[in-house]
């Protein structure tokens, strides 16, 4: 969906700490103050909404306060005096009036963005939608294309000005998936399956990452959000079908163990692929549903079947997730 | 001993005891006999239950709307009402996660 | 007298006094702990509603493989005649019938409580028989922290009851004593109150799915 | 048995590699040490603790007068106490943290171990133990004053909540020394909290240490209601309490209802990890979310919990220093309710990026912006209360003054965070963190800080050195916002909450800012540590012992300074809203009564200590699995909390002409005093007897 000219126009005010500091950064946009998509742009332009909003009652403290003090300091004998002075019906209706009319407009901005940036509602976009499947790991993100029959670990690329439709789930405990310059995030739950939709309007490098505390070494789960053109996603779709390894219940079973990016990548990984990212050409059909089944189907998981679980053992799941 | 107001004591303790009794045999009788539709059944047995809990907090724990037992009578609504909030947000809430994953 | 108002709820009345002034302020605090407690089992059933389904019970024993409909009818009447004796030895206190009879309710209501208490742990074993241990799914989790827990409720119960039997005998109606039976009786009927929750929300409504 | 079953049946899970100082021997880092460190600081301290108060044979007056006693003013400042040591361990937590993040490049000089227990640690201690004490004190010492009453509804009641509290904080403490506390957050969701992933005690500590203190609120909660609906003085309806009581009324409220779902919570965790029942584990139907909810259904209505009180004392606070009737008396008692039952209807903004449809989060959002408009009508109160005053620049009025502007710019980030669009960006992010203490720091910390400068005269009879206390607010206003304001930004930027580390080289000079912040901060605490010792030491300079150094228009400042143990030597028949300031305005106050009573007041008991002690080693034997000692400390406490019933404790009698003698003793001192005016309030002349402040009995200008 496009957004109305409204929004745009706001959205255009630069945003003055944002630009300064966000020029400091790599190539890696890594804030939704610098928008890549048009999620993003409405996020920001409803914060600036938001803040101009309310400076309406704000400003009135900032101002009258340092008044107030200097004027009816105790030495000013030139000003007025109403120790027993404690009510007037104007005023009481003015000071809940303002904030009510106030938080009144806030409703409506609310109303109109929440349900028009719900992330489990596709965009529209040029390009044809791409469906991802996206499992959170310690400390890693596995992404599967099940349409193109490949995945990749941390490496989440997408062609740019289409709607990328997103199922999150995590085969450990909860964590939140987000792309800042392109969306907002959402929890990755064990057993559940959460959407989120993005859009890039042009090719760029995105910081992705997991926010939610989920560990020791939660920090380092970031990623790269690579938006291209058609041309070149489909040439990098090429690439890694003709360079990756195989996702099976062996790699898989890898994957789970705790490590971050850069330990998988040596441990999976080849040398033709980027720095701390793992390339998979073929898929185990139906590993994004068996991950959320393992949980939902009635039977215990004990931990060494536990992906992240103290007492995991891989070679165990091995056997385990084929059945 | 003091017989002053003994005996409507007396009658309010049996009065509670009698329409609680009927309000405990129904809903059993209904479900073990029941045939209406799952939704009625539903309804009755969440009415019933509310009806006798207002039975027993009149009848046994003497709360009523006269002035001078305002004090408990708010107390207890105002509880209700916190308790509605996180029951039903509760419901509403983990409903809708429900149908979403 | 201080506070020449009768305290709210369940009271003694003006002739007792000394501990009807008391009351004043006991009575009305363990009110407000009993509304604390409301939420707890509030709390307890929203979260059995949240799992009493498929996702929730996890393919294990659902409310049709779990619960006797009979015995439950059973403890529900043995506790609302609880309810009733209890009532009785309310009476027996607030009119000043004497210690016997008082004592004698008392007694009556601790045996329908315990009675109550083996019908229920007999459900329990019944249960655990099945397989329908809490160990299985969450559902069954919600019905054993929920059910049990006013169970260990109405078990203290019992032993209040026990104390303010050894009380009444040893110390007399002396004025804590009588805040005391007030505050237990505001406690016995509390929970049959919750019971009515229970047997309808956890039993009735989950046996006629 | 062998030895070894005998050894794990005796000690349960707990060994000698439960002690932190071993592994500082094997792997000696700047982690490992600092570890160490603190667990042999809890041990000295306890030990110099102990010796010291041998050594001025100080045990028994700690005994009869302090540790038994269920006098309402002890127990608050035993809170206080408590709130004091504990809070010397959450800052210096919150310093390390700030200095691991500056250096956190790469790396920094912490594990992610010790950091992640710092963080959790950290919250837990500051909510619970820091500042929820030093509520329970504040109000503990002040709202039997204000009220007219002689003590709380429950005295000893009151005396087993503290002893609940001090099991939660001694918990905390005691996970220095063995194995370690949690590393979950302070909200500990599962399951990364569930035994499958966190198998050590861990959880377990924050599990119990929540549930005793938890329960010690709840009754806390009870008896401030309770003493609220029936220990006022006659008179002293409910529209004539002082704002102060009717904020602790909301507060108590909260903590009666609100307590309950964190209990809950914990104990169905509890379950899961001792159990092994399902209600959050990932599989066999257990649900995560539902301790998401159940948190925060607590966890919501506790912030404001925190925060109500402290507008109540900028209510006190900004009227007394402005000379003035507070404004708009029942607004602010309606806008506060406000506040108090809408907490319950916001907790799902906490949440907003759980999966839930627009329409749950819409009506959470909107529900969650709408408490800005009651805050704003107080906010807009308390101006309108400066407005044509006589305001004195004194130490409360400087924080109340960093209040307006900087609560103020944390309630502006509340009413974004409260639209989901923006907290889908902005949650779990450094942002949040800077909102928080945005609202924390200047709300609660600037409020119960300027009633500590506000009160202390009358609890102790000396004020607080003033210079001292202007410098530390400044040092309070500007350390805060340089250590915070850069946290927005680093939110902004994308920086995750609770991260040991970072990639990103441009976060690192707003870490330096945050830095210098967090050292003004700890100059502020370190001067707060000298203010006291200054103000100890010229306390005879200081002193105020006629009880009324500031004007004050409520019935606290009636009475000498410190109050008698019955605080009223004859319970006072209230007039009006404001009582002692009618009272001063009228002449009705110094009177002497017509006639003294005795005096009744509860005797002394050990049962709270003793309640804390049997939950503590409760709480050890349950996160080390000591099974025999679970048991046998439960049924002690059973046992002799039952036993205790058995008699009826005898009271403490004042004998009428006691009291009367201390009371005319004081009359005559207040009668020999020369008031004074407002501008020598801060000087020397200062003994605690007002001069009254009428416009027509105003001096010319100078
Ligand atoms: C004392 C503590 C305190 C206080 C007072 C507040 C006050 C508010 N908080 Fe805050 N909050 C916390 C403590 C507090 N908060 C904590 C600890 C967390 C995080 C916990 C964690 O995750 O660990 C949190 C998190 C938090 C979130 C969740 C964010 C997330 O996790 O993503 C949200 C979302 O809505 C929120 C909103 C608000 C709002 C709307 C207010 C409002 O009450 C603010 C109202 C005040 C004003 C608005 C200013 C004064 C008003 C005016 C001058 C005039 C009128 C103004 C308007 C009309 C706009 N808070
Ligand atoms: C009351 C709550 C409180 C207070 C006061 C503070 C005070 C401080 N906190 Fe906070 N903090 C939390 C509650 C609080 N915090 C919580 C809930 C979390 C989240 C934990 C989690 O993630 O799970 C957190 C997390 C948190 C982090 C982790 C951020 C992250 O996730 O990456 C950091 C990092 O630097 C930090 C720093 C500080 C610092 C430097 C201070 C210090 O500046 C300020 C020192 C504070 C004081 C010195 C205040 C004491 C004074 C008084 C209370 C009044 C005294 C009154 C009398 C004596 C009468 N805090
Ligand atoms: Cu978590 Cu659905
Ligand atoms: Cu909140």
């Amino acid at each position: 969906m496009r957004f109305s000219g409204a929004f745009r126009s706001v959205s255009k005010i630069p945003f003055v700490v944002g630009a300064l500091l966000l020029a400091a950064c790599s190539d890696e946009r890594s804030s939704f103050l610098d928008p890549g998509g048009p999620i993003a742009a409405a996020q920001r332009a409803h914060l600036l909404e938001v803040v101009a909003w309310t400076m309406i009652a704000i400003l009135p403290v900032f101002i009258l306060v340092p008044l107030m003090l200097w004027r009816y300091r105790y030495r000013n004998r030139s000003a007025k005096y109403t120790p027993d002075w404690d009510r007037s019906p104007l005023l009481e209706i003015v000071m809940w009036g303002v904030p009510f009319a106030i938080v009144a407009v806030l409703t409506t901005l609310l109303w109109k963005s929440t349900h028009a940036l719900d992330p489990y509602k596709p965009i529209d976009g040029s390009g044809q939608p791409v469906n991802v499947q996206v499992i959170g790991l310690d400390w890693k993100w596995l992404f599967i294309y099940p349409d193109l029959g490949i995945a990749t670990v941390n490496q989440f690329a997408f062609p740019e000005d289409s709607s990328i439709g997103l199922d999150i789930t995590t085969d450990t405990v909860m964590q939140s998936f987000i792309v800042p310059a392109l969306a907002g995030q959402i929890y990755a739950m064990p057993g559940m399956r959460t959407k989120l939709h993005l859009l890039a309007d042009q090719p760029g490098r995105f910081l992705g990452e997991n926010v939610q505390w989920s560990g020791l070494r939660f920090s380092e789960q970031k990623f790269d959000a690579l938006a291209m053109t058609r041309a070149d996603f489909d040439a990098w779709v090429a690439e890694v079908r003709s360079n990756g390894v195989a996702l099976d219940a062996r790699t898989y079973a890898e994957l789970g163990t705790p490590s971050v990016g850069a330990e998988i990548h040596d441990k999976l990984g080849t040398t033709e692929m980027p720095a701390g990212v793992v390339w998979f050409n073929q898929v185990e059909p139906n590993l994004f549903t068996k991950v959320i089944g393992r949980y939902t189907d009635g039977r215990p998981v004990p931990p060494q079947n536990q992906p992240g679980a103290v007492g995991y053992q891989p070679q165990l799941t091995e056997g385990g997730s084929n059945q | 001993m003091n017989d002053n107001g003994y005996r409507d004591d007396l009658r309010s303790y049996l009065t509670g005891f009698i329409l609680a009794l009927v309000l405990t045999l129904v809903p059993f009788a209904l479900v073990v006999w029941g045939g209406l539709a799952w939704g009625t059944i539903m309804a009755i047995l969440g009415g019933f239950a509310l009806v006798q809990m207002v039975v027993h907090l009149r009848y046994f724990l003497h709360i009523d709307l006269s002035r001078q037992k305002r004090e408990d009578l708010q107390l207890i609504l105002f509880s209700v009402l916190l308790l509605a909030l996180m029951a039903v947000g509760t419901i509403w809430i983990m409903g809708n996660l429900a149908t979403r994953m | 007298m201080r506070h020449p108002i009768l305290h709210p709820g369940l009271n003694l009345g003006p002739h007792h006094g000394e501990a009807h002034d008391h009351a004043e302020t006991v009575v009305f605090g363990f009110w407000v702990f009993l509304m604390s407690d409301l939420i707890i089992f509030g709390l307890m059933f929203a979260t059995y509603v949240t799992m009493a389904n498929p996702m929730g019970m996890a393919g294990g024993p659902g409310p049709k493989d779990a619960f006797d409909l009979g015995s439950v009818f059973a403890q529900t009447m043995t506790l609302l005649f609880s309810s009733v004796t209890f009532g009785f030895a309310t009476l027996a206190l607030r009119h000043e019938r004497g210690p016997r009879q008082l004592m004698v309710w008392l007694v009556v209501t601790l045996a329908l409580g315990l009675i109550f208490l083996g019908l229920e742990f007999r459900d329990f074993a019944d249960m655990i028989a099945k397989g329908a241990v809490p160990q299985r799914s969450g559902y069954l989790s919600a019905f054993w922290g929920l059910v049990p827990l006013h169970g260990l409720h109405v078990a203290s119960g019992c032993v209040w009851i026990l104390v303010m039997l050894a009380q009444i005998r040893t110390m007399g109606l002396v004025p804590v004593v009588k805040t005391r039976l007030l505050r237990l009786g505001l406690f016995w009927h509390f929970l049959d109150l919750v019971w009515i929750g229970i047997f309808t929300i956890v039993y009735l409504m989950g046996l006629s799915q | 048995m062998t030895l070894d079953q005998t050894g794990t049946w005796l000690f349960g899970r707990l060994g000698l590699d439960s002690l932190p100082i071993l592994p500082a021997f094997e792997n000696p880092s700047t982690s490992e040490f600092i570890a160490a460190g603190a667990a042999l600081m809890v041990i000295v301290g306890a030990i110099v603790t102990i010796a010291l108060i041998t050594w001025f044979g100080a045990w028994k007056p700690l005994w009869r007068d302090w540790l038994t006693s269920t006098d309402h003013k002890r127990i608050g400042i035993m809170y206080m106490v408590l709130a004091i040591v504990m809070l010397a361990r959450g800052v210096l937590e919150g310093a390390v943290m700030r200095t691991q993040q500056a250096f956190g490049l790469h790396g920094g000089f912490l594990t992610p171990e010790h950091f992640s227990e710092l963080f959790t640690t950290h919250g837990t201690i500051m909510i619970f133990f820091v500042a929820m004490p030093l509520i329970a004190g504040i109000v503990n010492y002040i709202l039997p004053l204000q009220l007219g009453a002689r003590d709380m509804s429950f005295p000893v009641m009151n005396q087993i909540s503290l002893g609940l509290t001090t099991t939660g904080a001694a918990l905390v403490m005691v996970s220095l020394v063995l194995a370690q506390f949690s590393n979950g957050s302070w909200a500990a969701y599962p399951p990364y909290t569930g035994l499958d992933f966190n198998p050590g005690p861990g959880p377990d500590y924050w599990i119990w240490t929540i549930v005793f203190s938890g329960i010690g609120t709840t009754l806390t909660g009870i008896n401030f209601a309770v003493t609220i609906y029936k220990e006022r003085a006659p008179g002293m309806h409910l529209f004539r309490m002082p704002v102060f009581c009717w904020t602790v009324l909301c507060t108590a409220i909260i903590m009666i209802f609100a307590l309950p779902p964190l209990t809950v919570a914990a104990l169905m965790l509890a379950a899961d990890r001792y159990m092994d029942f399902h209600f959050f584990t990932n599989d066999l139907g257990g649900n995560m979310m539902n301790f998401v909810n159940l948190f925060w259904l607590f966890g919501h209505p506790e912030v404001y919990l925190l925060v109500i009180p402290a507008y109540g004392v900028f209510s006190e606070t900004v009227a007394t220093f402005s000379g003035k009737r507070l404004y708009g008396y029942t607004t602010m008692v309606y806008a506060t309710m406000a506040i108090a039952v809408l907490s319950f209807c916001v907790w799902l903004h906490h949440f907003f990026t759980m999966g839930q449809s627009a329409n749950v989060n819409i009506a959470f959002g909107v529900a969650s912006m709408a408490i800005a408009v009651p805050t704003g009508v107080k906010v807009y109160n308390w101006m309108a209360t400066m407005f044509r005053g006589r305001i004195r620049m004194t130490v409360p009025m400087i924080y109340a003054t960093g209040f307006f502007f900087l609560f103020v710019i944390g309630g502006l980030t509340g009413v974004m965070l409260a639209n989901p669009t923006i907290t889908y960006q902005v949650h779990n992010t450094l942002f949040l963190v800077a909102h928080f203490h945005n609202v924390i720091i200047p709300g609660v910390v600037f409020g119960l800080l300027s009633g500590y400068h506000y009160w202390f005269p009358k609890a102790f009879g000396f004020r607080l050195h003033e210079g001292w206390g202007r410098a530390i607010a400044l040092f309070w206003i500007f350390g805060f916002t340089f250590t915070f304001m850069p946290l927005y930004v680093l939110g902004f930027m994308g920086m995750p909450r609770r991260s040991v580390a970072f990639t990103d080289p441009a976060y690192q000079p707003m870490m330096y800012v945050a830095l210098f912040g967090a050292a003004l901060i700890v100059s502020g605490v370190g001067s707060m540590l000298i203010q006291l010792w200054v103000s100890v030491r010229e306390r005879e300079r200081l002193a105020v012992p006629l009880g009324d150094p500031w004007n004050g228009r409520t019935l606290e400042w009636a009475m000498s300074a410190p109050p008698p143990e019955y605080n009223f030597a004859v319970v006072p028949q209230v007039e009006a809203r404001d009582d002692f300031a009618d009272a001063k305005a009228t002449g009705r106050a110094y009177s002497e009564p017509e006639a003294y009573e005795d005096i009744e007041m509860p005797a002394n008991t050990a049962i709270g200590l003793g309640i804390c002690v049997g939950t503590v080693v409760l709480g050890i034997a349950l996160v080390f699995y000591i099974w025999w000692l679970t048991i046998l400390s439960l049924a002690l406490m059973v046992v002799v909390f039952v036993g205790r019933t058995f008699r009826e404790p005898a009271p403490r009698i004042f004998p009428a002409a006691e009291v009367a003698a201390a009371h005319r003793a004081w009359l005559a001192a207040v009668r020999a005093a020369t008031p004074i005016g407002r501008l020598d309030e801060t000087d020397d002349l200062n003994r605690g007897l007002a001069r009254p402040e009428h416009p027509e009995l105003m001096e010319p200008a100078q």
